[in-house]
């Protein structure tokens, strides 16, 4: 029972990596239309950054935030320079866009920091907290109330603020949004900057846990695709509820499922996104779409 | 005056077809695997153009069903002894099977939930390869001493020679096959259903057969395209089939052009050549990172320059050259009044179903 | 006519390589209704987009005087002219408030201060959109879209308001009483107004000057009472009716 | 493919040693691909000194991105373009792609541990430089039988062919791990994993789970203070791959069966193979990293085709691997101290291990240097 | 007339498929709908005669459009629709379109970058032949077909004086014209029941007239009937045999058009006081 209990507690934290990189996708699909691939290496460029900064004796909650501002300008730029060029050219051209992104700034960071796996220290310190046989360790924690800080956040700016108005009026429909005076390129930016900094703490967030090295985020975006249609990626708690519930069934059913074992564990997040979406389309929290994609 | 052009896309087919017969005989044997492998890989382009540029369906999991035709085939071969012609067709059938599966599965989660699903059998793949040992032979797959598409003795031709004429005699029935269909009756469902299922559902298309028979048949396609690669390479083994290479299938088709079939071998030749040649321009040993850097670079900046793939993008020079009046014609591009983004013209559609369908093919399946 | 509001002169709109319109000169007046009349493919909808500068241009466009001719769509929203567009474009997984707040986002920063007022006036002006305030606007009907385009125009205070087929899908009460609305803000807000219309006796109601175009050339001009016979406007139209851009090109 | 071989086997007696290699230079083991400027480096150092017997050696490399068509067609360039006399291969995919070079007779040398890799009964053009991972699970596995009297043993590998033979290894040593988990690679959060390991009661953990992960696990495992007895599979105990990611403090007491130097560890700072290694590298590669063990690899495995090649009578494929397989303690610079490469009837150079135990600053022998093929455990 | 209706309600659980009176085209009994707690159609029943045109009017929001869509299958829904007798509220919206019910869109619905041609053509998708194998090999029955399909798509497409647009991807179109493709595709389904939701909406009054006519002619060459919405009353009156008032998604009234323009009821809820004076 013991063991049943830490099991879903472990899925709990590894599934808060899935959410937060859930979330990131989820805004720029709020905030642009579009489904980022390269959102997972778009957030571990930010914890190369950090860790950059960390090293050159720049403490680490000042890092921080630095880290989310550059990462925000990082995203913009991105949008600015490449994503724009595309503008109007389909769905499927800026999927392939992000493709490159995602292969691109694998290279580029394999080339700067090498492929080696380094430590990243944990922000929130290295103690344990135990209660009635069960453990969590401070980072994983602290990785849940950073995440849940960041969902407020972004619910925040995206459903009580005028920006988050314009930024899903642009996403939605740009040639009205113009008529409207909301320009277009502007807010596009925007949201791409936005979800690059909620990317950067998700990478702040799962690097302590996987070790930095350029390829850690390809796995657990592949998951936080499956969480953010599981909880419906037009929803931001969806994505995050999405991630848990998949951190979660991935243990459990690894665990006890009699077959499955650890090397097909990621059939059950998979299975059991499919199963949700066809008995919800458009994911456990997600809003069916007034017209479709 | 597009009549020249319109004349010009046959000639220039025939031409390619006469240079595809000449080229192995002056092209290196080892320079003709490569070739072969761009041409199967062609094919699985090609089935994923129906789906992606005509049915308007979405798949990142074609590379899987390219492996898990060549598995079929090469099993059929090396353990069962099968020929090789009578083991491609297998291949492309076991795949026709797990496309009406996928499809029928796609259908019931909602389209645009197929993307998922289709990742995840990418992912799932590679895996269940390594699990089906006594099968597949795990992790390190299934291998022959040569390829089993042999030449007939009396045709004088090399192995490669022969395997590169075969499979060039496929991707070209392929093509004319996929051709026909999108050309007419079928063809204009695909148009409607990408456009709007209720659009398709009111002139008595029934979207759901259209959608699962783009689907099978574009997997069809793709398992006989890897039933061929399998074969002449000899091998097959989970490393060729992981989630990036359908990535890079789906890559290789929007950067081609998912709405011309002549894109689909250029799609082809970047899934085969451009590695190479990034590695050429980088220079080999330790430079690895630097070449996939190239790769990359060199994608985005396709997609710049030729947003419509580069052979769309060369037929709308073409077009704009021969017809000025003749305008753009790829439908993302036509600059319409204020609608949904990507398609111009926004109808009065509302989820006319239940209280959280994504779709309407809902209320179409009663 | 050289105090007008907004001028065009010898304006030239094209998609892609097509040229559609092919040198328009246009002159509206502050708080001047003009209607904009001509068959379909005249290019009514084309010239709208050509103020409001989402289409390509060439030809010169001023507004209260200064150029727009290099302005953004964007920009020029804020700089006061509102469009409803051909099809409406709402949001449609925006409520239909959040729609009309959009509205209010358009203008210049120091006019917002009656935003809610005015949200309460569209209300007033089209009742069934406060008892949908909540609902996403894709789920409106069409008419109920096309009051929700209107009342989030209005929401913008324009100085220049460009409607496309402003009655297109309302029910004929309805229509009449946006006309009302149409002809009082000129009053209230002194707005001017561009209506597109096909045809409409509605428009020459309330409008001070029609415009006719055809073929992508203005054949007619005048004050709304020159048109009142149906035969001038047949004649405007048919003056250019082999003017059509598809012909020209060839 | 018809036969090549005679392209390849005959001794002219001049012109340049044609060797070529396919490694991942790109993909998901790119770290893998260091080895080929460790080789690189070394073949340039003996080109720079004269050659052998006065033939230089003229190396290339070509990515495979781990893709076995391209290894493949690599390995056909190579034999039909350049008429390679040795062709080197990395990894568990070279298995899939000896059949070919087999039939042409070109030598085919793989830097991979697979069982599967000593079939040279059935390959015989094959050959494995690095031992099988099989040999050091069964003196795993006989370590803890005589060491460990209640051990309650786990394993954690990828879903690979490695953790098969090391499962296998250990196997042949009446070791059956209660918990035997793989995970494929990338997937990085193992925190479940040691859940389940701890709730069986695991105290002897046996990880052959590479990087990036390892670091993270045994970081965890060190946070939750869980601490069996692990230990770490060879290819993977090195600063690079695991002590620097999962911190010194928490791979404390751990053991590995060690058969290679780690170019970081402190302990074999002043070692004089691994400063001649260095200048090499410095000199001949000097992009490259040579902290990483991947490096010295490739750099160990091109001296031994050296020295295969200079004992051989001449260069072809027979006489090349007749020498090969004839190497008799041969000094090689990867190796650990007083190991040696010898031939055996498995096709593989190293036979050799010693226990290894991590003191908190560097691996330090724990044992004398054990013969495998003496010990009965290979061959 | 009412009786009838009534007739209808009750027969609803039970669909008849028994002989209908000759001259009913178009049933439907107790017809409802609800999205997420919206009533949008509540028991609604009348029946339209057979040939001709009839009306659907009403005002913004009363459920036309989902009427429409109720009767071509689009939506689900309550209650019965019977084309001819036949029952067809059990059947998916593409198998009723087979049966003949052809429909356009509020706001026309194209494939933008398919030439105005292609768009025509969709409309003959039931009535062609070729299916999977048969279109992959272009077998001479289909080639035939296609043929025959596209010289009368050309010419139903300049009939209605778009004779040169089919060289253009509709999406390039001005409205009226994409609302033409859309009535021409509609036609070229040669249906028995043609649904037309707003023709006239974004047309000059002498061209609404012109389509109006052409498609009466049509319907009348294949003794087709036509349901049309339209808020342009003056219009409706004129061509209409039957129109048929819903207000707030219930019937308030049906009969013949002069009936209708008197009922104080349709006055009070939709034409407004003085709508004669404007439509004249
Ligand atoms: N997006 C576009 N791309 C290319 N050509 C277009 C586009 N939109 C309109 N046109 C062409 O421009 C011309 C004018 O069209 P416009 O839409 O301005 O006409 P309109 O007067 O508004 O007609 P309607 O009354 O039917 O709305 C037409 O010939 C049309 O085909
Ligand atoms: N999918 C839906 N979800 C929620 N409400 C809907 C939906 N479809 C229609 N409605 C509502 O049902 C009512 C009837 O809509 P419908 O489109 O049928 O009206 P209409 O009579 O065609 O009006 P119009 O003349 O404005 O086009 C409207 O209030 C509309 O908001
Ligand atoms: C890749 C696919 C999942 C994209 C899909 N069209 C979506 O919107 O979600
Ligand atoms: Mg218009
Ligand atoms: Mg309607």
């Amino acid at each position: 029972m013991t063991e049943l209990l830490q099991q879903v507690l472990d899925g709990l934290s590894t599934g808060l990596v899935y959410g937060m990189l859930a979330l990131a996708l989820s805004v720029i699909f709020q905030g642009t239309g579009m489904l980022n691939f390269s959102q997972g290496e778009m957030a571990t460029l930010s914890a190369y950054v950090t860790l950059v900064l960390t090293q050159a004796g720049v403490g680490f909650w000042v890092a921080l935030p630095l880290t989310v501002a550059l990462s925000a300008g990082g995203g913009a730029l991105i949008e600015r320079v490449l994503v724009r060029r595309l503008e109007g050219a389909g769905e499927l051209s800026l999927l392939t866009l992000s493709v490159a992104l995602l292969l691109g700034l694998n290279a580029l960071m394999s080339i700067i920091w090498t492929t080696d796996p380094r430590t990243f220290p944990s922000p929130f310190g290295k103690g344990l907290i135990e209660f009635a046989g069960l453990h969590m360790t401070v980072q994983q924690a602290g990785s849940l109330i950073t995440l849940l800080a960041v969902m407020a956040a972004t619910a925040l700016l995206f459903n009580r603020t005028s920006v988050g108005l314009r930024l899903r009026a642009v996403a939605q429909n740009p040639a009205s949004a113009t008529l409207l005076g909301q320009h277009q390129g502007l807010w596009l930016m925007v949201g791409w900057a936005v979800a690059a900094a909620v990317g950067a703490f998700a990478a702040v967030v799962a690097a302590p846990v996987l070790t930095l090295s350029p390829g850690m985020m390809a796995f657990p975006l592949l998951l936080a695709l499956a969480a953010g249609t599981l909880g419906g990626l037009s929803s931001r708690v969806g994505a995050v509820v999405g991630g848990v519930l998949i951190g979660i069934a991935d243990n459990l059913a690894s665990r006890y499922v009699p077959g499955l074992g650890r090397d097909l564990a990621i059939v059950a997040p998979f299975a059991l996104t499919a199963l949700v979406v066809m008995l919800r389309p458009a994911g456990l929290f997600g809003k069916t779409r007034t017209v479709r994609v | 005056m597009n009549t020249h052009l319109r004349r010009a896309v046959p000639i220039g087919w025939a031409a390619a077809l006469v240079i595809g017969v000449v080229v192995p005989f002056v092209v290196s044997d080892y320079d003709l695997l490569d070739l072969t492998r761009m041409l199967a890989v062609a094919m699985a382009v090609a089935g994923l153009n129906l789906l992606l540029g005509h049915s308007g369906q979405i798949s990142v999991g074609h590379g899987a069903l390219f492996g898990l035709g060549g598995y079929a085939a090469i099993i059929l071969v090396a353990t069962y002894g099968w020929p090789w012609w009578s083991a491609v067709p297998v291949g492309g059938a076991v795949c026709l099977a797990l496309g009406l599966l996928l499809g029928v599965l796609g259908l019931t989660m909602g389209g645009a939930n197929l993307g998922l699903l289709t990742i995840a059998v990418a992912a799932i793949f590679p895996l269940l390869l390594i699990r089906l040992k006594p099968i597949t032979g795990g992790t390190f797959g299934i291998f022959m001493a040569h390829s089993p598409i042999e030449p007939p003795a009396w045709s004088g031709l090399t192995e490669p020679q022969f395997g590169f004429l075969v499979c060039l005699a496929a991707l070209a029935l392929t093509l004319l096959v996929l051709r026909n269909l999108v050309t007419g009756r079928l063809g204009r469902a695909f148009a409607a259903v990408r456009t709007s299922t209720l659009l398709a559902a009111a002139n008595g298309v029934n979207v759901n057969r259209t959608k699962l028979m783009a689907f099978a048949v574009s997997a069809a396609v793709a398992g006989t395209g890897g039933a061929f690669y399998a074969l002449v390479a000899a091998i097959a083994v989970p490393d060729s089939y992981l989630v990036p290479f359908s990535i890079t299938l789906l890559a290789a088709s929007v950067v081609g052009g998912s709405r011309t079939w002549a894109g689909s071998l250029v799609g082809a030749a970047i899934v085969i050549y451009l590695p190479k040649l990034a590695e050429n321009i980088v220079g080999a040993e330790s430079a690895g990172n630097w070449s996939q850097l190239v790769y990359a670079c060199g994608l985005v900046l396709t997609l710049i320059v030729a947003p419509s793939g580069l052979i769309g993008d060369l037929s709308r020079l073409a077009h704009r050259a021969t017809g000025p009046q003749r305008g753009r014609t790829s439908s993302a591009r036509i600059p319409c009044g204020p609608g949904q983004r990507g398609s111009p013209q926004q109808a009065d559609v509302r989820p006319h179903v239940g209280p959280d369908r994504e779709d309407t093919h809902g209320a179409l399946q009663k | 006519m050289s105090t007008g509001l907004l001028e065009t002169r010898r304006l030239v709109a094209r998609y892609g390589s097509v040229e559609v319109l092919h040198g328009i000169d246009l002159s509206i007046s502050p708080g001047e209704i003009v209607v904009l009349l001509g068959p379909n493919g005249a290019g009514k909808t084309t010239l709208l987009r050509a103020i409001s500068r989402v289409v390509a241009t060439r030809g010169a466009i001023t507004l209260a005087g200064v150029s727009i001719g290099g302005w953004s769509g964007a920009r020029t929203a804020r700089a006061g002219i509102g469009h409803v567009p051909e099809g409406r474009g709402t949001f449609p997984d925006l409520t239909v408030e959040e729609n009309l707040r959009l509205g209010g986002l358009a203008r210049p920063k120091g006019r917002r201060s009656t935003t809610r007022e005015d949200l309460a006036q569209v209300y007033a002006t089209f009742p069934v959109l406060a008892d949908m305030r909540r609902r996403a606007a894709g789920l409106l009907s069409g008419g109920q879209q096309q009051m929700l385009a209107i009342g989030r125009a209005l929401m913008a205070r324009p100085q220049l308001l460009l409607i496309d087929e402003p009655s297109l899908g309302l029910a004929p009460m309805v229509t009449q009483q946006l006309f009302e609305v149409l002809a009082g803000i000129r009053g209230e807000w002194s707005t001017s107004l561009l209506l597109a219309e096909q045809n409409a006796r509605l428009s020459l109601r309330i409008a001070d000057r029609a415009v006719v175009l055809a073929g992508g050339r203005v054949t007619a001009a005048g004050p709304t009472a020159d048109f009142r016979d149906g035969d001038v406007i047949r004649r405007a139209y048919l003056g250019e009716a082999a003017g059509d851009p598809v012909e020209d090109e060839k | 493919a018809s036969s090549q071989g005679t392209a390849q086997g005959t001794a002219d007696g001049s012109g340049d040693i044609v060797i070529r290699a396919s490694y991942p230079l790109s993909g998901p083991l790119v770290s893998a691909g260091a080895s080929a400027s460790g080789a690189k480096a070394y073949f340039d150092a003996v080109n720079a000194a004269g050659g052998i017997d006065g033939r230089k050696i003229d190396f290339k490399v070509v990515d495979d991105a781990f893709d076995p068509a391209r290894m493949v067609s690599n390995n056909r360039q190579f034999a039909e373009r350049d008429k390679a006399t040795i062709i080197i291969n990395f990894g568990g995919i070279s298995v899939a792609a000896r059949p070919p070079l087999n039939a042409a007779h070109v030598v085919q040398i793989v830097q991979g541990g697979e069982k599967e890799l000593s079939d040279v009964q059935n390959f015989p053009y094959t050959r494995a430089f690095v031992p099988d991972i099989a040999w050091e699970g069964e003196l795993q596995g006989r370590y803890i039988a005589k060491n460990i009297p209640k051990a309650v043993v786990g394993f954690l590998g990828f879903n690979n062919a490695l953790a098969e033979s090391q499962l296998a290894g250990l196997a042949a040593a009446d070791i059956t791990p209660v918990k035997a988990i793989r995970v494929p690679p990338g997937q990085g959060d193992l925190t479940s994993q040691v859940t389940e390991l701890k709730a069986a009661g695991v105290n002897v953990l046996v990880v052959t789970h590479g990087p990036p992960t390892i670091g993270a696990l045994l970081s965890y495992m060190g946070q939750i203070k869980y601490k069996p007895t692990i230990f770490i599979g060879s290819p993977y105990a090195d600063f690079a791959s695991t002590v620097k990611p999962a911190g010194a403090e928490n791979v404390v007491k751990a053991l590995s069966y060690q058969w290679f130097k780690d170019p970081q560890n402190p302990a074999l700072s002043d070692d004089k193979a691994l400063a001649q290694y260095r200048a090499d590298m410095a000199k001949y590669a000097p992009a490259a990293d040579v902290g990483q063990t991947f490096t010295l690899t490739g750099y160990g495995l091109a001296a031994a085709v050296v020295s295969a090649l200079r004992s051989a009578d001449q260069i072809s494929s027979d006489a090349f691997l007749s020498a090969w397989d004839s190497l008799s303690q041969e000094e090689n610079p990867l190796l650990i101290d007083q190991a040696t490469l010898t031939g055996e009837k498995d096709g593989r150079l190293v036979h050799q291990y010693q226990l290894h135990e991590f003191d908190g600053k560097s691996w330090v022998a724990r044992d004398s240097v054990i013969d495998v093929s003496k010990a009965g455990i290979a061959g | 007339m009412l009786a009838l209706i009534g007739d209808l309600t009750q027969t609803r659980t039970v669909p008849t498929m028994t002989d209908p009176p000759p001259d009913i085209a178009l049933r439907v009994g107790a017809l409802g709908v609800s999205f997420r707690g919206v009533r949008a159609l509540q028991d609604v029943s009348f029946s339209i005669p057979a040939g001709g045109v009839s009306a659907v009017i009403g005002p913004n929001g009363a459920g036309k459009t989902t009427l429409l869509n109720c009767i071509s299958g689009v939506v689900r829904h309550e209650g019965a629709v019977e084309l001819e007798g036949r029952d067809l509220s059990r059947l998916r919206a593409d198998r009723r379109a087979a049966l003949g019910v052809a429909r356009t869109f509020q706001t026309p619905l194209l494939v933008p970058d398919l030439t105005a041609l292609d768009n025509v053509l969709l409309g003959a998708h039931p009535k062609m032949r070729g299916g999977l194998i048969g279109s992959m090999l272009r077998l001479p029955a289909m080639r035939s077909d296609e043929t025959s399909m596209r010289a009368r798509a050309a010419e139903l497409l300049s009939r209605l004086g778009l004779a040169r647009a089919d060289v253009r991807p509709v999406g390039s179109l001005a409205h009226g014209d994409r609302r033409r493709v859309e009535v021409a595709r509609a036609l070229l389904a040669e249906p028995r029941l043609l649904l037309l939701d707003e023709p006239a909406a974004g047309l000059g009054a002498d061209e609404a007239s012109e389509l109006l006519d052409d498609i009466e002619e049509f319907a009348a060459a294949i003794e087709m009937t036509c349901v049309l919405v339209e808020h342009d009353v003056g219009l409706v009156m004129r061509v209409s045999r039957h129109v048929v008032v819903l207000d707030a998604g219930r019937l308030l009234v049906a009969g013949p058009p002069a009936e209708i323009a008197a009922d104080p009821q349709v006055v009070a809820a939709y034409l407004g006081d003085d709508w004669a004076e404007v439509e004249t």
